[in-house]
C-alpha cells in the first residue's frame, strides 16, 4: 500500500477562453494535512470540483488511494472515500438538518423494500444533534427549513454533514468563512481530531493564522497554477503572502510566473 | 408534521406553540369554504327554492340527511384525474412537470382495452373486435398487464430524456403528449374500442375508481413521506446540485419518478375505459392540465421541494366540489369556465394570503 | 391522382367512418393517393394545410371544414392556385358562390337535431308525459354541431312542432365525451328532479347519461334518451332498450361522394356543385339495417 | 453579443478566440439538419420520385428554381404562433410562463371581429352579425383597438395575480386559460362571427402575417437587448430576490411583461382572424403550448434568465419546416404527431449535447 | 438636522416560534463606523433585514434620517439612500459583472423611452472596471456570467456595487468572509475611504482584528438581543469574545442574558 493517498498529474481546467487550472501537479500522503491558499478566482474550487467529479477535467490525471480515478459525479468520489465541504454548501433549502445531514445515505429499516425502505427519523435527529454539538453551533430548531438558517448555521451544518462519516480523505472548501469566533474554534477542533486519527485532509482557507495553526503543509495557487508548495515548519505568514500576490515563486513552479 | 417534540441545538428561544399550522390546512379552508358558497347559493338564489347542496332533509333517501348520492358523484367525479394527479405530484416536487399524462390516458385505454374485448355482444361478434378471436375474452389481467407496461415504457422514455438527455421536462413531455396522442389514433385508426369483458368493466365500476384512489393516495402518502424514495424526491426537488453533490443517483431516481408517473396515469386510463366500458382516442383531453391544477392548488409547489399528497387529495376535492356546485346550481356552461378560472386563482390566493400573514412578511 | 384531405378532426368518431371512407375507396382505385391531414379542430391550421397541399401540387384538395364560415379564405386558396375543391360533410358558408372549380358534399345539420327531437317528443307523448320534463347535453360549445343541433332543439319546441310541452329542466355542456356526460348526469340525479327525457347532441354523450341512470338504479323504460351518429355502441344500448333514438348520417356516402367529385374536377369534368346526403331517423323499429353501417 | 472586446480586471488569462459560439446557432444548425433530412427524404422515398422540398428545377413556377410557394407556407404558418411565441418568450425569460394566449386568441379573434363586419355580403345583409347596424363597416382601427384592448386588460390581470397576489404564474394563466374559453364561447354563445370589411382583412391576407412576425421579432429583439426592460426582465428571471435586492420594482415589471405578451397574442388573433376571414370560439386551440414550444426549442429556458428573441424565430421556423415537411413527404396524420414529438425532443437534445460538448463537463 | 443617522427602538422579529431578534435599541451617528458582532444565528442579519425592508417587522421603529421609516422593500430603502451588501450577495447569476453592478440604476441614454430607454454599456463596462479596480479582485471576463465566478469574485462584485454609489448609510453584512488576503485589504481601504468621506457605516464582521482596525464603536449581539455597546478605545479583543461568548453581559443590557 502506497504511502500517497491523493496524486494529481498535470491536471488542468478550461471553462472556453477561462484557464481555471492548469497543470497541476499535486500529491498528498496518509495522515497529512494539507491547506491550499491563494487569491480569490485562483483555481482552488476549481481543482476540488475536478477532484470530487463535479466537473470533468479538461486533462490530466488523478490517482487516489493507488488507483487512477475518474469520477462521473460526485456520488462516485463519496462512495471511493472522499467527503467535501462545498464552498457552495450543497444543501437542500427546503429539507430540514437531519434531512440535509444524512441526505444520500439515510438511517433506514426494513431495508428489503430497496428505494421505498423506510427512514428511521428518530435515529438520524438524535445523531443530528450530536454532530451539531461538535460544531459548536446554536440551532434554535433543528426541524426548520435550510433556507431559513442564517449564513453560519447553514456552513455548519455542512461541515458536520462531512465530519459524521469517516472517509478516506476529507476537503473543506473555506469551511469557516462564515463562522462565528466560537463556531470556527469549534470547526478547527474537529479538523485536529480528524489529525489525530491519521485521516487526511485538504483545507482550503484565507485565514493565516488558522492555516499556521492546523496544517503540515501550504500549497499556493496563482492563476490557475501551483506557485508554491511550503513546509509550514520552513516559511511563516508574509512568506506565504509574498507568494500569494506573485512577490515570490519558487524555482521548480517558475512558469507559473 | 406527526412528531410533537422539536429540538433545537444550543439552547435558541424556540415558541413551540407559535408553530404554523401546516399548510393543508390552507386547501381544506377553502374546500369548506367553497362548500358553504354553494350552500348559500342554494338557499338565496330565487330559482334554487332554497335547495341544499349537500344535505337532504326531507326524503333522507339513503337514510341519512346527507345527501350521500350528492357526496358519491363528488369524489367520484375527481378519482379518476386525482390517480394522475398523484403521480404528476411527485413529479412535481421533483421539481419536473408531467404534460404527457392526458393523451398517455387515451393511448393506454386504447391499447388496454384492445386486450379487454368480449366475443359476444346481445349474441352477435363484437363489432368493434381490434384483434381476431385470440384476444377475446382474455383474463383481466391481460389488459391491466399491457396497459401498466405501456404506461411504464412511456414513463421511462419521459424519465430518460429528462434525466439522461437533460431535456427541461416541459418540452421531453409535451413530445411525449404529441407522440402519445399519435399513438392513440394510430392504433385503431381513431375507431373506437368497446365492449369489455365483465371482468375488466369491474374495475371501474360504481364506487371502484374512488377505491383506487384513495388506496393508492394512501400508499403515495407514507411512501413521500416515510421512505428514502419520498426523501430523495423532496431533496432533487428542492436543489437538484446540492442533491447530486450530495451522492443522490439523481438519474435512476428521476427516471423512477417518471416511470411511476406514467403507471399512475396508465391505471387511470383502465379505469376511465372500464367505466365508460369503451376506449377512444380523445379520451384524457385536459386531464395533464387538470392534474396539475390540482396538485398546485393542493400546495405543490411548481419550483419544486414543497407540496404533500394530502394536499392534491383535497385540491382533488375542490375541483369536485366546484363542478358538483355548478350543476347543483344550474350555472351556464360559459360561466362555468369563467368560475373555475376564478376559483381556481382564489383558492391560491387564498393560500398565498395566508402563508405571508403566518410569515408576516412583505 | 393525388388528392389532399383536410379533416376537421382525427378524434370525432363519426368523421372517422367518412375519413375511412375515402380512404377505402381510394386504396379500390387505380392510381389514386389521398393524404389525410387533421386539422385538429383549428381553422388556421386548415387553412395551412390547403396551402401546404397546394406547394405540393396536389391535383384537388376535399375539406371536412372544421368552421363553415372560415371556408371562404379556403375557397380564395384553392381558386388562386388553380386546384380544384370539394367540401365535405358541413355545408360551407359562401355555397351559393362557389366558383365551378368547387363543389360540396354534404349534410344539413339542421336536420340532425330536428328528427331526434321530433322523434323523442312523439315518443313521450305515447308515453302521456305531457308536460315532460327534459335534460339536454350539448357538445363542445365552441363546436357548430353542437351549436346547431342545440338550436334544431329549441326551433323544434318554438315552432310547435313538438307533441308535448316541454319543460327544461338545465341544460350543460359534456363536451361530446361519455365520461363527462357520466359525471353530469349523475350531478343531475343526485339532485332528485324529477324528469322523463334526456336529449344529447351525440351517442357517446346519451350512452354517458345511460350508464349514470343505470347505475342509480333507473328503469330504462321510463326516461326517453335521444342521441345522434348510430355508432355502434348507440346501437348495442338500443338494442339493449335503453337508448331510444339514434340519427343516422351516412358517412361512407358522404366520403365517397366527395372523392368522386374531386377526381372528376380534377380531370375537368363537370359535377353536381351541391350533393345534400340527408340524415336518417333511428329506432328500435328500423336499427337492424343500421347495423352494420357506421 | 455584438461587441467582439471582452474585458478582464486583474489581468488573468482569457484565450478570446474560444469563446462558445452563441446558443442560437445551435437552433440554426437544427433547422439546417431538419430541412436536409426532408431534402433526402424526398430524393430516397420511392414514392416522392425524387421530388425536391424546397427546389423546384423542372417548372420554376415563380421564375425561380425556389419552390417559393412552399417557402412561404412554411414562414406563413408559423407567423401568427409565432407572434405569441414572441410574448411568451419574454415571459419565460422573466421566470414565467403563460398559458393564457391560446384561449387568448380565440376570445380575441371573437371580440374584435364582431366590431369589423361589413353589413352586406353579397348584397345581402350580414348573416353573421352580432351587433346592429351601429356596429357594421366600423373604420378598421375599432376592431384593432378593441382587440388589443381586450388583450391588455387580460395580461394585467394575468401581471395582477402573478406580481401582487404571488399566485404561480402556471396557476394564474391556467385559471385566465379557463376564463378566456367562457368567454370566447359565451360572446356569441357558441356562433362564428365573419364577413369582415375589406380594410380588416387586409391585416392578415397574403404573407401580411410574416410582415408582421418579423417586425415585431425584430424590435422585441431590440428592447430584450438594449433596453432598461429587457435587462430587467433577464434579471427578474435570473434571480428574483437578487433583483428585488438591487432595487427593480418587480411587480411593475411583471405587469408590464405580462400585458405585453397578451398584447402581442391578441394581435396575432387578429391577423389570425383576418386570415381566416372568420372568428371562432375554438380558435388558438392548442398555441399557447406550440408557443412555448417554438420559444423552448429556440433556447429559451424555462427556468428563466436565458434565451432570446433570435433563438425563437428560429425554433418557429424549426417547426415551419416540419409541418410543411410533414405534407411533402406525404406522412399520415398519425405518425405526424409522433414525428413532431419526437423532432421536438431531438431538436433540443441536439442543444443540449452541444451545450455539455462545450461546457466540457459531466 | 439631527446628529443621529439611524436610530432603533425596541426593534423586533419573529419567525413563527424563532424570536431572531427582540427589542434592539440601536443609534448610529453620521459619519460614525459601527461594528456588529455576535455567534452564528445571534440575529445579525436578521437586524439588517428590518432596516432594509427586505422583511416587515414584528414590532419596534425605524428612525432614519430624521424621520420614522417603513420601508416596503428594499426598492425604496436604497432610493432613501442606505446602500446594503447582502450576506446573501443578491446577484444575477445568469447576468454579466457590469449588469450585476448598475442593476436598477443603470446608465442609460434616450430616457424619454420610459421603460424602453436604452442601455449604454460601453459606459457601464468601463465605470466597472474603475469600481473592481478598487477592490483588487481579478476577473478574467467582466463579460461572463456571474454563476461562474468565484466565491471571492462574486462578494467583490456586491462590494464594488455598494462603493459606486453615494449614499447616506452604507451597511455590509460580512463583506470580507470569502476574500483572500489581498482582497480583504482593498475592501478595508474602500471601508476607510468612506470614513474619511464621513459616510456613516454599519459593518457585520467576524474577523475581530478587522474590526478593532475599522470602527469606533462595536455593538454585540447575544440570541438576538443587544448585550453590549463598547467604544473601540475602552475594549479589546478578549474582552469583546467574552461578550460574544456570554461570559460577560453589560448592566444596562441585562435582561439579555
Ligand atoms: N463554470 C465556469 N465558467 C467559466 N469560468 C469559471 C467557471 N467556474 C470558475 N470559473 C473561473 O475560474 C477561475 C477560478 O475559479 P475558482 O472558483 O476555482 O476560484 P477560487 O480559487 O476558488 O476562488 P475563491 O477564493 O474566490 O473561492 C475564476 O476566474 C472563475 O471566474
Ligand atoms: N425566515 C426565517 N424563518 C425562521 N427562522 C429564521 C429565518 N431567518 C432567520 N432565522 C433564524 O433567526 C436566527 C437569526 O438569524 P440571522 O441570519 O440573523 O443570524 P446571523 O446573526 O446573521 O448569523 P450568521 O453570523 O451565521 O450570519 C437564526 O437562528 C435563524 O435560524
Ligand atoms: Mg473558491
Ligand atoms: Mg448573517
Amino acid at each position: 500500500m502506497s504511502d500517497i493517498i491523493l496524486e494529481t498529474r498535470d491536471l488542468t481546467k478550461h471553462y472556453g477562453g477561462v484557464h481555471a487550472l492548469e497543470g497541476a501537479n499535486f500529491t498528498l500522503r496518509r495522515g497529512e494535512h494539507v491547506a491550499i491558499m491563494g487569491d480569490n478566482g485562483a483555481g482552488k474550487s476549481t481543482f476540488v470540483r475536478q477532484i470530487t467529479g463535479v466537473e470533468q477535467r479538461t486533462r490530466g490525471e488523478i490517482i487516489f488511494d493507488g488507483k487512477p480515478v475518474h469520477f462521473a459525479g460526485p456520488l462516485e468520489a463519496r462512495n471511493a472515500g472522499i467527503e467535501t465541504v462545498f464552498q457552495t454548501l450543497a444543501l437542500a433549502d427546503q429539507l430540514d438538518v437531519p434531512d440535509n445531514l444524512f441526505l444520500g445515505r439515510e438511517i433506514t429499516k426494513y431495508n428489503w423494500l430497496g428505494p421505498f425502505r423506510m427512514l428511521d427519523y428518530k435515529a438520524m435527529r438524535q445523531r443530528t444533534m450530536d454532530a451539531l454539538v461538535k460544531t459548536g453551533v446554536k440551532i434554535p430548531n433543528i426541524r426548520g427549513s435550510i433556507e431559513r438558517m442564517s449564513g453560519g448555521q447553514r456552513q455548519c451544518v455542512a461541515i458536520a454533514r462531512t465530519a459524521t462519516f469517516h472517509s478516506k480523505l476529507t476537503i473543506m472548501d473555506e469551511p469557516t468563512a462564515a463562522l462565528g469566533v466560537q463556531e470556527t474554534a469549534q470547526v478547527e477542533n474537529i479538523v485536529r481530531t480528524l489529525k489525530e486519527a491519521g485521516e487526511p485532509l485538504i483545507l482550503i482557507s484565507h485565514n493565516m493564522r488558522q492555516v499556521m495553526d492546523l496544517v503540515d503543509r501550504i500549497v499556493v495557487f496563482r492563476r490557475g497554477r501551483i506557485c508554491a508548495n511550503l513546509r509550514k515548519e520552513e516559511t511563516n505568514g508574509e512568506d506565504v503572502v509574498a507568494y500569494i500576490t506573485g512577490a515570490k515563486t519558487q524555482p521548480e513552479y517558475e512558469e507559473a510566473a | 408534521m406527526s412528531d410533537q417534540t422539536s429540538q433545537g441545538v444550543g439552547g435558541l428561544t424556540f415558541d413551540h406553540k407559535k408553530r404554523a399550522w401546516p399548510n393543508e390546512f390552507n386547501v381544506f379552508l377553502a374546500l369548506i369554504l367553497i362548500t358553504l358558497l354553494f350552500e348559500v347559493l342554494g338557499q338565496v338564489l330565487p330559482y334554487m327554492n332554497g335547495q341544499s347542496m349537500l344535505f337532504d332533509f326531507n326524503e333522507a333517501r339513503d337514510g341519512t340527511i346527507l345527501n350521500m348520492a350528492r357526496i358519491k358523484i363528488i369524489i367520484l367525479q375527481v378519482a379518476i384525474i386525482g390517480i394522475i394527479s398523484l403521480g404528476v405530484t411527485q413529479v412535481i416536487i421533483s421539481g419536473g412537470i408531467d404534460l404527457s399524462s392526458g393523451p398517455l390516458v387515451g393511448a393506454t385505454a386504447m391499447i388496454a382495452m384492445s386486450f379487454a374485448q368480449t366475443e359476444l355482444v346481445n349474441g352477435n361478434p363484437n363489432p368493434k373486435a381490434v384483434f381476431g378471436l385470440w384476444a377475446m375474452d382474455l383474463p383481466v389481467i391481460v389488459p391491466v398487464i399491457v396497459g401498466l407496461a405501456f404506461g411504464a415504457l412511456i414513463g421511462s422514455i419521459n424519465g430518460f430524456f429528462v434525466a439522461f438527455a437533460r431535456i427541461p421536462p416541459f418540452i421531453a413531455t409535451l413530445g411525449m403528449f404529441l407522440v402519445c396522442r399519435g399513438i392513440s389514433q394510430w392504433w385503431t385508426k381513431g375507431q373506437p374500442v368497446s365492449f369489455p369483458t365483465d371482468s375488466y368493466a369491474w374495475i371501474g365500476s360504481g364506487m371502484m375508481p374512488v377505491v383506487w384512489f384513495i388506496g393508492l393516495a394512501v400508499v403515495l402518502q407514507l411512501i413521500m413521506r416515510y421512505t428514502v424514495y419520498g426523501k430523495h424526491t423532496y431533496a432533487i426537488g428542492s436543489n437538484e446540485d446540492a442533491a447530486r453533490m450530495s451522492g443522490i443517483n439523481i438519474r435512476r431516481h428521476k427516471v423512477m419518478v417518471y416511470m411511476i408517473a406514467s403507471i399512475l396515469a396508465a391505471f387511470a386510463a383502465i379505469v376511465l375505459s372500464s367505466k365508460n366500458l369503451t376506449a377512444q382516442a380523445g379520451m384524457g383531453q385536459f386531464y395533464e392540465l387538470y392534474g396539475i391544477a390540482m396538485a398546485v392548488i393542493g400546495g405543490v409547489s411548481l419550483t419544486g421541494g414543497r407540496g404533500s399528497i394530502i394536499g392534491t387529495v383535497l385540491g382533488a376535492m375542490v375541483f369536485g366540489v366546484i363542478q358538483s356546485g355548478f350543476t347543483f346550481i344550474k350555472l351556464d356552461a360559459f360561466y362555468q369556465l369563467m368560475a373555475m378560472g376564478a376559483i381556481i386563482i382564489g383558492a391560491v390566493v387564498l393560500d398565498q394570503w395566508r402563508q405571508q400573514r403566518a410569515a408576516a412578511r412583505a | 391522382e393525388n388528392i389532399g384531405v383536410s379533416m376537421a378532426l382525427f378524434d370525432d368518431n363519426f368523421l372517422t367512418v367518412l375519413r375511412n371512407g375515402i380512404q377505402e375507396q381510394a386504396d379500390g382505385m387505380e392510381g389514386v393517393d389521398v393524404q389525410i391531414e387533421d386539422a385538429q379542430n383549428d381553422v388556421a391550421r386548415q387553412l395551412d394545410q390547403i396551402n401546404n397541399f397546394v406547394a405540393s401540387g396536389v391535383d384537388a384538395i376535399i375539406v371536412n371544414p372544421v368552421d363553415t364560415s372560415a371556408t371562404q379564405a379556403m375557397t380564395q386558396a384553392a381558386e388562386a392556385a388553380g386546384v380544384p375543391l370539394v367540401y365535405v360533410n358541413r355545408e360551407p358558408i359562401n355555397v351559393d358562390t362557389l366558383p365551378d372549380s368547387q363543389a360540396f358534399v354534404a349534410s344539413d345539420e339542421a336536420e340532425s337535431g330536428t328528427l331526434e327531437t321530433i322523434e323523442i317528443c312523439n315518443i313521450l307523448a305515447n308515453m302521456g308525459r305531457d308536460p315532460a320534463r327534459v335534460y339536454i347535453l350539448m357538445g363542445e360549445l365552441s363546436n357548430q354541431a353542437a351549436v346547431m343541433r342545440t338550436k334544431d332543439i329549441d326551433d323544434v319546441i318554438a315552432a310547435g312542432k313538438c307533441a308535448v310541452e316541454i319543460e327544461e329542466i338545465d341544460r350543460q355542456t359534456a363536451n361530446w365525451s361519455r365520461e363527462q356526460a357520466t359525471s353530469l348526469m349523475t350531478n343531475w340525479l343526485s339532485s332528485g328532479e324529477p324528469f322523463d327525457a334526456v336529449i344529447a347532441n351525440n351517442d357517446e354523450m346519451a350512452i354517458g347519461a345511460i350508464q349514470a341512470m343505470k347505475a342509480s338504479g333507473i328503469a330504462m323504460e321510463d326516461v326517453v334518451v335521444g342521441g345522434v351518429d348510430a355508432t355502434q355502441d348507440a346501437l348495442s344500448a338500443m338494442q339493449a332498450g335503453e337508448l331510444d333514438v339514434t340519427v343516422f348520417q351516412n358517412a361512407a356516402a358522404q366520403g365517397g361522394g366527395a372523392l368522386q367529385a374531386a377526381l372528376q374536377l380534377a380531370r375537368g369534368e363537370a359535377v353536381d356543385q351541391k350533393v345534400y346526403i340527408p340524415f336518417e331517423l333511428v329506432t328500435p323499429d328500423n336499427m337492424e339495417s343500421y347495423m352494420s353501417k357506421n
